[in-house]
C-alpha cells in the first residue's frame, strides 16, 4: 500500500502554515498526527497534491486550565491527554475517551484536535465534546473565530473548517461542583471504530439533574447530540428510571447505518444501552464516587 | 518539492537520505538504511509489526512519513542491544518464550521497551493494554506478558 | 453489494419548469460539482465522468448511462447506468426510475428510486456510510436547485436560462422525443452521481 | 514423560531449552523474504479484479508503461505465449495464473507491473486500465448446485455443473438403520465460515533467474519448499526449467499456519518475469491482497445428526457437508482425501456406526480450502462432533461432562478402530477431562451458574474433548501429487563431535532448530547446543513434504530419531573397535558406550566421532552420518479436554471468556516450553474464529472482512489468560512416543467456546449458535427470549 505522489510542506509557524494553506487551497490537506489521513493516502482513497505538516509548529501542544476553561492545543496527542494529571483528576470523561481511541501506539501520534477536524462520525471525541459543550477555536488568515461544538460538524466528514483554516484549540468549560462525565464505547476489538459510543455529562444538585449533556458516536452521518434525552433529564432525579427514559430517547435519536458492526436495530439499541451506562457512571462520578 | 533531504538519527547514528515526500518511514529504515528488523504486516495501521521509537515514543512507522522524522531520533530493534549486551526486554522474550515466528517480535520489543521506560512494575492488564496495538499470531500473548514482566523485574 | 435507494424532494416550482430545468445541462451541471458529460455514444447512450469528494477522500468515475424511457408528458424517466472507477478498483450498475409530480400550491415533487449494485474495494469496507453520503450530496444538490428554481422568474440569471445557452439556442426545433434525448442532462448526471456515491467508501 | 533422561547440558527430550532461533529474532536479524535484496532487483505489483465474475474486454497498459520506472506489464496474453497462464492446484484442479478471458473472483490477479522500485510499481498498477464486462455472480454454494445454475468453470470441456467432487465414507445403510432405531436424535446445520490464517508476514518471493547458467533461485514464503520445487519443475518444465536447476529457499517464515503451502499465481508470475527479464524480481503481497486472494480455510456447511440409545450411549453419527471451494479446489490435502481427514468426525466417542459425505462446490470466491493451523479439515470435524455432543446431552438432560465420560472410547480399547476407518494409536480421554474439571473447579462453577441463573445473570460453561489426527502420513494412503508423505533427516556428526542435521520440513515459528536438536541430543547425547539444524533450502536439505498438519514432530522428528539411531549403530561398531570388545558387550547411555560390568571402560560419542574420521575400523567407511526417510506406520492422535467459562453481557450481547483451562495430551514432550507456547497460540487462533474472525461475501461477490479493519485478529486485550496443563499418553508407534501439538488447541478451542455460550443461554431454549458468535447474534437471542437489558 503506497500513497500517490504529493508535495510536503513543513511550516515553522502558524502564519506560515495559514499562508501556505491559503495559497494551495483545495489541493492541500493539513497533516497533524496523520493517523487517519495517512491510511487514506496509502489506500489511495485520498490523493491530495500537497500536505501541510503543522507538526513542527512550536507551542501547540498545551493542556491547561485557565479562566474556568480547559484548553487543548492543536498538537496535543491522545496519549498526552490520557496521561494528563488535570484531565485524569478533573475531566475523567476525556481520559475515558482517549483511552479507547484506536490503539496505544496510534494514540502516541493521533491528536485530539485532529479527531474533531477529521469530521468522522465514528471518531470518539466528538460525542464527548458535544456532551461537555466544548468550543473549538479556528485560526485562519484573518484571525481566530470560536465555534460552539454544536455548530462545528456540518456533515459526513465535513466541518465548519474552511480549507485555509486550522483547528488550533479545544475549549471545555471547567466542571462545576457536583458534575461528572463518562464515555462508554462498544467495539469489536481494540483498534476498531465504535459500534456505538455514548458520552454523558451530568451536573447534579441534591441528586437532581441540573444539566445533562449526551453525545453519540458512530450513530449517524454526524456526531449526535441527544437533545431530547438531555432536555428530559433536566430537573429529574438522577435515578435508574430517569436514565432508562433518557437512554430510550437517545436511542431514538440515533440514525445509524448497518455495517459489519451491526444492524440498524442493534445499533439503535446499543445507543440506548450505552447511554444508560454512561449516565450511570457519570452520576457516580458526579456524586464523588 | 516532492523530494527532500532528511537528516535523522537512527540508533544513535546520524544518517542522511534523499527521499520522496511520500516515502514511509518503514521503507526509509528497511530499504534506504537496510535496517530490516522493522517489519510490515498490514496496510491499515493495525498490526504494529513496524513499531519503532520516534523521539522515544512508539509509533507505527508505516503511518509516518520519512520526511516527518527530519531532525529527530529513531530507535529500531537493532538499537536495543548496547555494547554487545542485550536489553532486558530482549532477554525477557528469549527466557519466557515470548516469540515464535519472530515477525511481530521487533514491534513488540519496542512497545515493551517504551512501556518499561515509563513504568517499573506493570501489571498484567496494563501490559496487555500497552501491547494491544501489536498483533501476534503465534504466541497467544501469554508469554509476551511474562517476557515484559521478566524484563521489568530485571530493570528494577 | 445491492442497495435500494429512494429519495424525494419538493421544489416550489411547477412541474414543467422543474422538468425544463432538469433537462438543461447548463443549469444542472453547476449544481453537481465534479460532473461532466464527455460523449454521446448514440441517441440513447451517454458517457461522462464524475469526481466525488467527501472530506479528504475523492474518487473519479467513468459513467455510461442509457435511457430506457424518458417521457416529457408524464415527466418520468427510466434509465440504466454503469460506472467504473478510473483507477480500476471497482464499479457499479444501476437501474433508476424518476418522476416529477405536480403538487398543490405550484410545487413539484421529484422522486428518484434506484437499485444499485456496487463492486470493488469501496464495497469491501464495513462502514455503512453509503446512505449517509448519498443523503448529504443529494441535500446539496437540492439546495442548489431550489435556490435556482425558487427565486422569482424575473430574477433568473439570463446566463443560466435555457434560451441563453448556446446549445439550446442553436438546437433546431424538433419533436418531443428527440428533444428529450438531446437534453437528458439531469438524469444522466443524477445517475452518475448516484452511482458514484454508492460506490463510495471512507474510512 | 516424567524426568528427562539427559542432563540439562545435553538438553534432550523433556528440557525446556531456550530456543536457538531466538538470538537473531530479538536483535532484528531474522532473514525474511522481504529482507532479501539482490543486485539489480526489480519489483512486481499486481493489478487485481474488482469484480467477482467478469469478462475482460481490454487491458490497456499504455498509461502504465509511461510511468517513469515501469519496465513491463505482464498479462495473461504474455504468459499464454509460454503456456504459463494456467497452473495445477495441489488437488489436481486447475487455476489461472493470469486471465486471458474472464476473472472468476474479486481480487483475482489480472496483470503484473514490473518496475524499478515498489513505489513506482504501485503507480504502474494504478495506471493500468482494465475494461470489464460484469457477469452474474454465484457466492452461495447451495445455489451453485441448483439445476440451471450458470456453469462457472467453462474452461473445463464438458463441465455442466459447479460440482467438484463427492466423497463419502462409512456405512450408509447401517447408519440409516441405527438412526431409525435410536431413542434420541439431534440434528443441526452447522456452518463454519471462511477464515484466513493471516500470518503477520504476508506471502511473497524474490525470484532470480540466471540466464547464463539457467539456474532459478526463489526465496519464497513456503512451508513446503521441496514440493514447490517439484511443482515448479512440472509447471515450467516445458520452458526449460529443470528440477536440478531450481533452488527454493524458504528463509525465516513469519507464520504459516497452512496459508503458505499452496503455490499462488504471484509466485509464478514473478518467476516468469525473472526468466523473461533476466533480473531478480521481488513480489510481496500487501495485507489486503493476502486476505482477499490467498487460500482461505473452512467454509463448510455441515448437516450433522447424532443418535443415542435409551441409556444415553451414542449409537450413530451422520453428516452431510457442502464444501465451498471458491473458484478452484486449491486445498492442500493429501491426494486421496478431497475432504482431508474430516472422517475423524466421530471424535473421542465410541460410536459404532457412522456415515460422512462431502460435496465440493465452485463459487465466485477466492480458491482454496486449506487449513488454518489445523490438520486437514480436522477443526471442522471436531466442531461438528463436539457441538452435537453438547446438543444431545442437552436434549437428554445429562451434564455434558457426564455425557462425555459415558461415551468416551475407554483407554483399554486402544488401538481403536473407528467407525470411519481410522486406527487411533492411544488415548485416555477421561483422564484429560477429569484433570480439566479438577483444574477449573467444575462442580463449583455449575453451582455458581445455578445461583447466577436464579438472579438473571448469564454464565456458561463449555467443554470440548477433541481428538486430533496428525502426522500425515503412511505412504500407503498419503501423497501429494503422487509424492508420498514421508519426511526426512540427514545427519552428520563432525570429527569434534558436533553435528549438523538437515530436514525436509520448514519451521514457521515452531522452533524446529531447537526441538530437532533436542531429538538428536536425546538419541546421541550430543548437547543440543552443538547440533546445528537446517531446513528450507532445497539445494542442501533432503527431500521432504514440509511443515503443516502438525506433521513435523510425528514424521520429520521421527526421521531425526531414526537417523540418529543409525548413527548410533555405527558408533557402537566404532566403540567396540576402540574398546576391543564385541558390540553386544556395550551399554548405551546418552552420550557414551561403556562395557557391561566395567563402566569405567567407555567411549563418549565425541571420542567415537573423532575416531570415525581418524581411526575407524578396517573395512568400515569413514565418517559418521546417516539419512532417514521416515514413513510413519500410522498417524498420531493427540487429544485434549478444554473447559471454558463465559459471562454474557445482557445489554450488548458481548461474550467475555472468564477462564479457559486446556489440558492437552500430545504423548511424550520434547520441549515443554515450546509445547506450552504452541498451545497458547493455538488457543488464540481457536478463539478468534469462535468470536471474531470471518470472511464473507455479499451477493455481488464483494469480500467483507478483507482488511485488518474488518478481519478481526485478536489483540492481547481480547485474548483470555489461558491456563494450560497436560497428561501424557505416548504414541505406541512413534520412535519417541510423541505426537504433534501445534494445532490441537485451534481444533479444540472453538467448540469449547461455542458450547459455553450456548450453555449460558441453554435454559432459554437455545441449542446452537454458529461461529463467529458476535455480540449482535447473542443480543438477538436475548431480545427474542425477552431477557435483553
Amino acid at each position: 500500500m503506497i500513497p500517490a505522489s504529493f508535495d510536503y510542506h513543513a511550516p515553522k509557524t502558524l502564519p506560515e502554515a495559514l499562508a501556505l494553506l491559503g495559497q494551495l487551497g483545495d489541493e492541500a490537506k493539513v497533516l497533524s498526527g496523520g493517523q487517519s489521513l495517512l491510511p487514506l493516502l496509502k489506500l489511495r482513497f485520498a490523493q491530495p497534491a500537497h500536505l501541510v505538516d503543522i507538526g513542527r509548529i512550536p507551542g501547540l501542544d498545551y493542556i491547561k486550565e485557565e479562566g474556568g476553561v480547559l484548553k487543548i492545543g492543536a498538537l496535543v496527542r491522545e496519549a498526552a491527554l490520557e496521561a494528563s494529571e488535570v484531565v485524569r483528576s478533573r475531566y475523567p470523561i476525556l481520559a475515558d475517551t482517549a483511552a479507547v481511541i484506536a490503539d496505544p501506539i496510534v494514540r502516541n501520534l493521533a491528536t485530539v484536535c485532529g479527531n474533531l477536524a477529521h469530521g468522522d462520525p465514528a471518531n470518539d471525541h466528538p460525542a464527548t465534546m458535544l456532551a461537555l459543550g466544548a468550543e473549538v477555536v479556528v485560526t485562519g488568515a484573518k484571525g481566530t473565530r470560536t465555534i460552539p461544538i454544536t455548530q462545528f460538524f456540518t456533515g459526513l466528514f465535513t466541518t465548519a473548517l474552511q480549507p485555509a483554516e486550522v483547528l488550533t484549540e479545544i475549549r471545555i468549560p471547567a466542571p462545576p461542583p457536583g458534575s461528572g462525565g463518562a464515555y462508554v464505547k462498544l467495539e469489536r476489538k481494540v483498534g476498531d471504530f465504535a459500534t456505538v459510543g455514548a458520552a454523558a455529562f451530568l451536573v447534579l444538585k441534591g441528586g437532581v439533574v441540573e444539566r445533562a449533556g449526551i453525545g453519540l458516536t458512530n450513530a449517524g452521518p454526524m456526531p449526535i447530540k441527544a437533545t431530547a434525552a438531555e432536555a428530559y433529564l433536566a430537573g429529574k432525579k438522577a435515578d435508574e428510571a430517569a436514565f432508562a427514559e433518557a437512554g430510550r430517547l437517545a436511542g431514538a435519536a440515533a440514525k445509524p447505518g448497518a455495517d459489519r458492526r451491526g444492524s440498524v436495530e442493534y445499533k439503535k439499541e446499543m445507543a440506548r444501552v450505552l447511554t444508560v451506562r454512561a449516565l450511570r457512571k457519570a452520576a457516580q462520578r458526579a456524586g464523588g464516587k | 518539492m516532492a523530494r527532500h533531504t532528511v537528516h535523522v538519527t537512527v540508533n544513535g547514528a546520524a544518517l542522511v537520505a534523499e527521499v520522496e515526500s511520500r516515502l514511509l518511514l518503514v521503507h526509509l529504515l528497511r530499504e534506504s538504511f537496510r535496517l530490516t528488523g522493522t517489519h510490515i504486516g498490514c496496510d491499515t495501521t493495525h498490526c504494529g509489526a513496524c513499531t519503532v521509537l520516534l523521539d522515544g515514543v512508539p509509533v507505527k512507522s508505516c503511518t509516518v512519513l520519512a520526511v516527518q522524522t527530519d531532525g529527530r531520533n529513531v530507535t529500531t530493534v537493532e538499537g536495543l542491544e548496547k555494547d554487545g549486551k542485550l536489553h532486558p526486554i530482549q532477554e525477557g522474550f528469549m527466557q519466557e518464550h515470548g516469540l515464535q515466528c519472530g515477525f511481530c517480535t521487533p514491534g513488540m520489543l519496542m512497545t515493551g521497551y517504551a512501556l518499561l521506560e515509563r513504568t517499573k512494575s506493570p501489571g498484567e492488564d496494563e501490559i496487555r493494554h500497552a501491547i494491544s496495538g501489536n498483533l501476534c499470531r503465534c504466541t497467544g500473548y501469554v508469554n509476551i506478558v511474562k517476557a515484559v514482566q521478566h524484563a521489568a523485574a530485571k530493570l528494577r | 453489494m445491492a442497495l435500494r435507494f429512494e429519495h424525494a424532494f419538493v421544489v416550489k416550482a411547477p412541474a414543467d419548469r422543474v422538468w425544463a430545468y432538469l433537462t438543461d445541462p447548463f443549469r444542472v451541471a453547476p449544481a453537481l460539482p465534479g460532473a461532466a458529460i464527455t460523449e454521446k455514444l448514440d441517441d440513447r447512450t451517454y458517457a461522462g465522468t464524475i469526481t466525488v469528494k467527501v472530506g479528504p477522500v475523492s474518487a473519479r468515475y467513468k459513467v455510461t448511462a442509457r435511457f430506457e424511457t424518458l417521457d416529457p408528458v408524464a415527466h418520468t424517466a427510466e434509465m440504466v447506468a454503469s460506472a467504473q472507477d478510473t483507477s480500476g478498483r471497482g464499479g457499479a450498475d444501476m437501474k433508476m426510475t424518476s418522476r416529477i409530480t405536480e403538487r398543490p400550491g405550484g410545487e413539484s415533487e421529484v422522486s428518484v428510486a434506484s437499485e444499485v449494485n456496487v463492486t470493488g474495494i469501496m464495497a469491501q469496507f464495513g462502514r455503512g456510510l453509503m446512505q449517509d453520503v448519498s443523503d448529504q450530496m443529494l441535500q446539496r444538490f437540492t439546495e442548489a436547485m431550489r435556490a435556482e428554481l425558487e427565486k422569482p422568474v424575473a430574477a433568473e440569471s439570463p446566463a443560466l436560462s435555457p434560451a441563453a445557452s448556446p446549445a439550446a439556442s442553436n438546437a433546431p426545433p424538433i419533436e418531443v422525443s428527440s428533444f428529450v434525448l438531446r437534453r437528458p442532462a439531469f438524469w444522466i448526471v443524477a445517475a452518475m452521481f448516484v452511482l458514484a456515491i454508492y460506490w463510495f467508501w471512507i474510512r | 514423560m516424567s524426568t528427562p533422561r539427559t542432563s540439562p547440558e545435553i538438553g534432550g527430550m523433556g528440557h525446556s531449552m531456550k530456543r536457538k532461533e531466538d538470538p537473531r529474532f530479538i536483535r532484528g536479524q531474522g532473514n525474511f523474504v522481504d529482507d532479501v535484496v539482490l543486485p539489480g532487483m526489480l519489483y512486481m505489483d499486481i493489478v487485481r479484479s474488482p469484480f467477482a465474475h467478469a469478462r475482460i474486454k481490454k487491458i490497456d497498459t499504455a498509461a502504465a508503461l509511461k510511468v517513469p520506472g515501469v519496465l513491463a506489464v505482464i498479462t495473461g496474453e504474455t504468459l499464454a505465449q509460454y503456456k504459463l497462464h494456467w497452473m495445477p492446484t495441489l488437488m489436481s484442479d486447475t487455476q489461472m495464473v493470469l486471465p486471458v478471458e474472464k476473472v472468476m473472483y474479486q481480487a483475482q490477479e489480472v496483470a503484473a507491473v514490473i518496475a524499478t522500485d515498489r513505489y513506482t510499481a504501485a503507480d504502474g498498477v494504478a495506471a493500468v486500465e482494465v475494461d470489464y464486462d460484469p457477469l452474474p455472480v454465484i457466492v452461495d454454494p447451495f445455489k451453485a448446485l441448483e439445476p440451471g445454475a450458470i456453469v462457472l468453470r467453462t474452461d473445463k470441456p464438458g463441465k455442466k455443473d459447479n460440482h467438484i467432487f463427492h466423497w463419502e465414507v462409512g456405512d450408509r445403510a447401517g447408519t440409516d438403520k441405527a438412526f431409525k432405531d435410536a431413542a434420541a436424535v439431534v440434528k443441526q446445520r452447522i456452518y463454519i465460515p471462511r477464515i484466513h490464517v493471516a500470518s503477520i508476514e504476508t506471502c511473497g518471493c524474490v525470484a532470480s533467474f540466471n540466464k547464463t547458467d539457467g539456474k532459478l533461485t526463489v526465496w519464497m514464503t513456503t512451508q513446503a519448499p521441496h514440493a514447490i520445487r517439484t511443482v515448479f519443475a512440472l509447471v515450467a518444465g516445458h520452458v526449460g526449467l529443470s528440477e536440478e536447476k531450481i533452488r527454493i529457499i524458504s528463509p525465516d517464515i513469519g507464520g504459516g499456519f497452512g496459508g503458505k503451502v499452496p503455490v499462488y499465481p504471484g509466485y509464478v508470475i514473478a518467476v516468469a518475469a525473472s526468466v523473461v527479464t533476466g533480473k531478480p524480481i521481488k513480489w510481496i503481497e500487501d495485507r489486503m491482497e493476502n486476505l482477499q486472494a490467498d487460500s482461505f480455510a473452512r467454509d463448510y456447511h455441515m448437516d450433522a445428526e447424532l443418535a443415542a440409545d435409551k441409556d444415553g450411549k451414542m449409537t450413530a453419527l451422520r453428516i452431510k457437508t457442502i464444501a465451498d471451494h471458491g473458484y478452484a479446489d486449491a486445498a492442500a490435502n493429501p491426494s486421496k482425501f478431497p475432504a482431508g481427514l474430516f472422517s475423524i468426525v466421530t471424535g473421542s466417542y465410541d460410536i459404532k456406526t457412522a456415515f460422512a459425505e462431502v460435496d465440493g462446490v465452485y463459487t465466485n470466491k477466492a480458491p482454496g480450502g486449506i487449513a488454518y493451523r489445523c490438520s486437514f479439515r480436522v477443526t471442522e470435524a471436531a466442531h461438528a462432533i463436539e457441538r452435537m455432543t453438547d446438543m444431545l446431552a442437552q436434549q437428554l438432560k445429562i451434564d455434558p461432562a457426564d455425557f462425555r465420560l459415558k461415551n468416551f472410547i475407554p483407554p483399554d480399547k486402544f488401538p481403536y478402530k473407528s467407525a470411519l476407518g481410522w486406527e487411533y494409536d492411544s488415548g485416555n480421554y477421561a483422564g484429560a477431562l477429569k484433570k480439566a474439571m479438577e483444574t477449573i473447579g467444575y462442580a463449583a462453577l455449575r453451582k455458581e451458574q445455578a445461583e447466577k441463573r436464579a438472579r438473571g445473570e448469564l454464565m456458561g460453561i463449555g467443554i470440548s474433548s477433541f481428538t486430533e489426527i496428525v502426522g500425515a502420513g503412511p505412504s500407503k494412503h498419503f501423497d501429494i501429487l503422487g509424492i508420498k508423505m514421508f519426511d526426512s533427516c540427514e545427519l552428520r556428526v563432525h570429527p569434534t563431535g558436533k553435528a549438523i542435521a538437515r530436514f525436509g520440513t520448514k519451521s514457521q515459528g515452531q522452533g524446529h532448530e531447537t526441538t530437532y536438536a533436542q531429538i538428536i541430543a536425546e538419541e546421541l547425547g550430543i548437547p543440543a547446543a552443538h547440533v546445528q539444524v537446517e531446513e528450507g533450502d532445497t539445494d542442501t536439505a533432503p527431500y521432504g513434504l514440509g511443515t503443516y498438519a502438525s506433521r513435523s514432530t510425528p514424521v520429520a522428528g521421527a526421521a531425526g530419531a531414526m537417523a540418529a539411531r543409525k548413527v548410533r549403530d555405527k558408533a557402537r561398531k566404532i566403540a567396540a573397535h576402540l574398546l576391543e570388545v564385541s558390540e553386544e558387550d556395550l551399554v548405551w547411555e546418552p552420550g557414551k558406550f561403556s562395557v557391561k560390568g566395567a563402566p569405567q571402560k567407555a567411549k563418549t560419542i565425541q571420542e567415537i566421532a573423532l575416531a570415525a574420521y581418524t581411526n575407524h575400523p578396517p573395512g568400515m567407511e569413514a565418517g559418521l552420518e546417516a539419512v532417514n526417510y521416515y514413513d510413519p506406520p500410522n498417524l498420531t492422535f493427540p487429544f485434549g479436554s478444554y473447559i471454558c467459562v463465559v459471562d454474557v453481557d445482557r445489554g450488548t450481547g458481548e461474550v467475555k471468556i472468564r477462564r479457559f483451562v486446556a489440558i492437552d495430551d500430545c504423548g511424550n514432550i520434547i520441549n515443554p516450553m515450546i509445547v506450552q507456547g504452541q498451545v497458547h497460540g493455538g488457543l488464540t487462533m481457536g478463539m478468534a474464529p469462535a468470536l471474531l474472525e470471518e470472511i464473507s461475501y455479499d451477493e455481488s461477490g464483494n469480500i467483507q472482512g478483507g482488511s485488518f479493519m474488518d478481519y478481526l485478529v485478536p489483540t492481547a486485550v481480547e485474548t483470555p489468560k489461558w491456563e494450560t496443563g497436560h497428561t501424557v499418553t505416548p504414541s505406541p508407534h512413534h520412535p519417541l512416543g510423541a505426537k504433534g501439538v501445534g494445532e490441537s488447541a485451534t481444533v479444540g478451542a472453538p467448540p469449547a467456546i461455542a458450547n459455553a455460550v450456548v450453555d449460558a443461554l441453554a435454559h432459554l431454549g437455545v441449542r446452537h449458535i454458529d461461529i463467529p458468535i458476535t455480540p449482535e447474534k447473542v443480543w438477538r437471542i436475548l431480545k427474542d427470549k425477552g431477557v435483553a437489558e
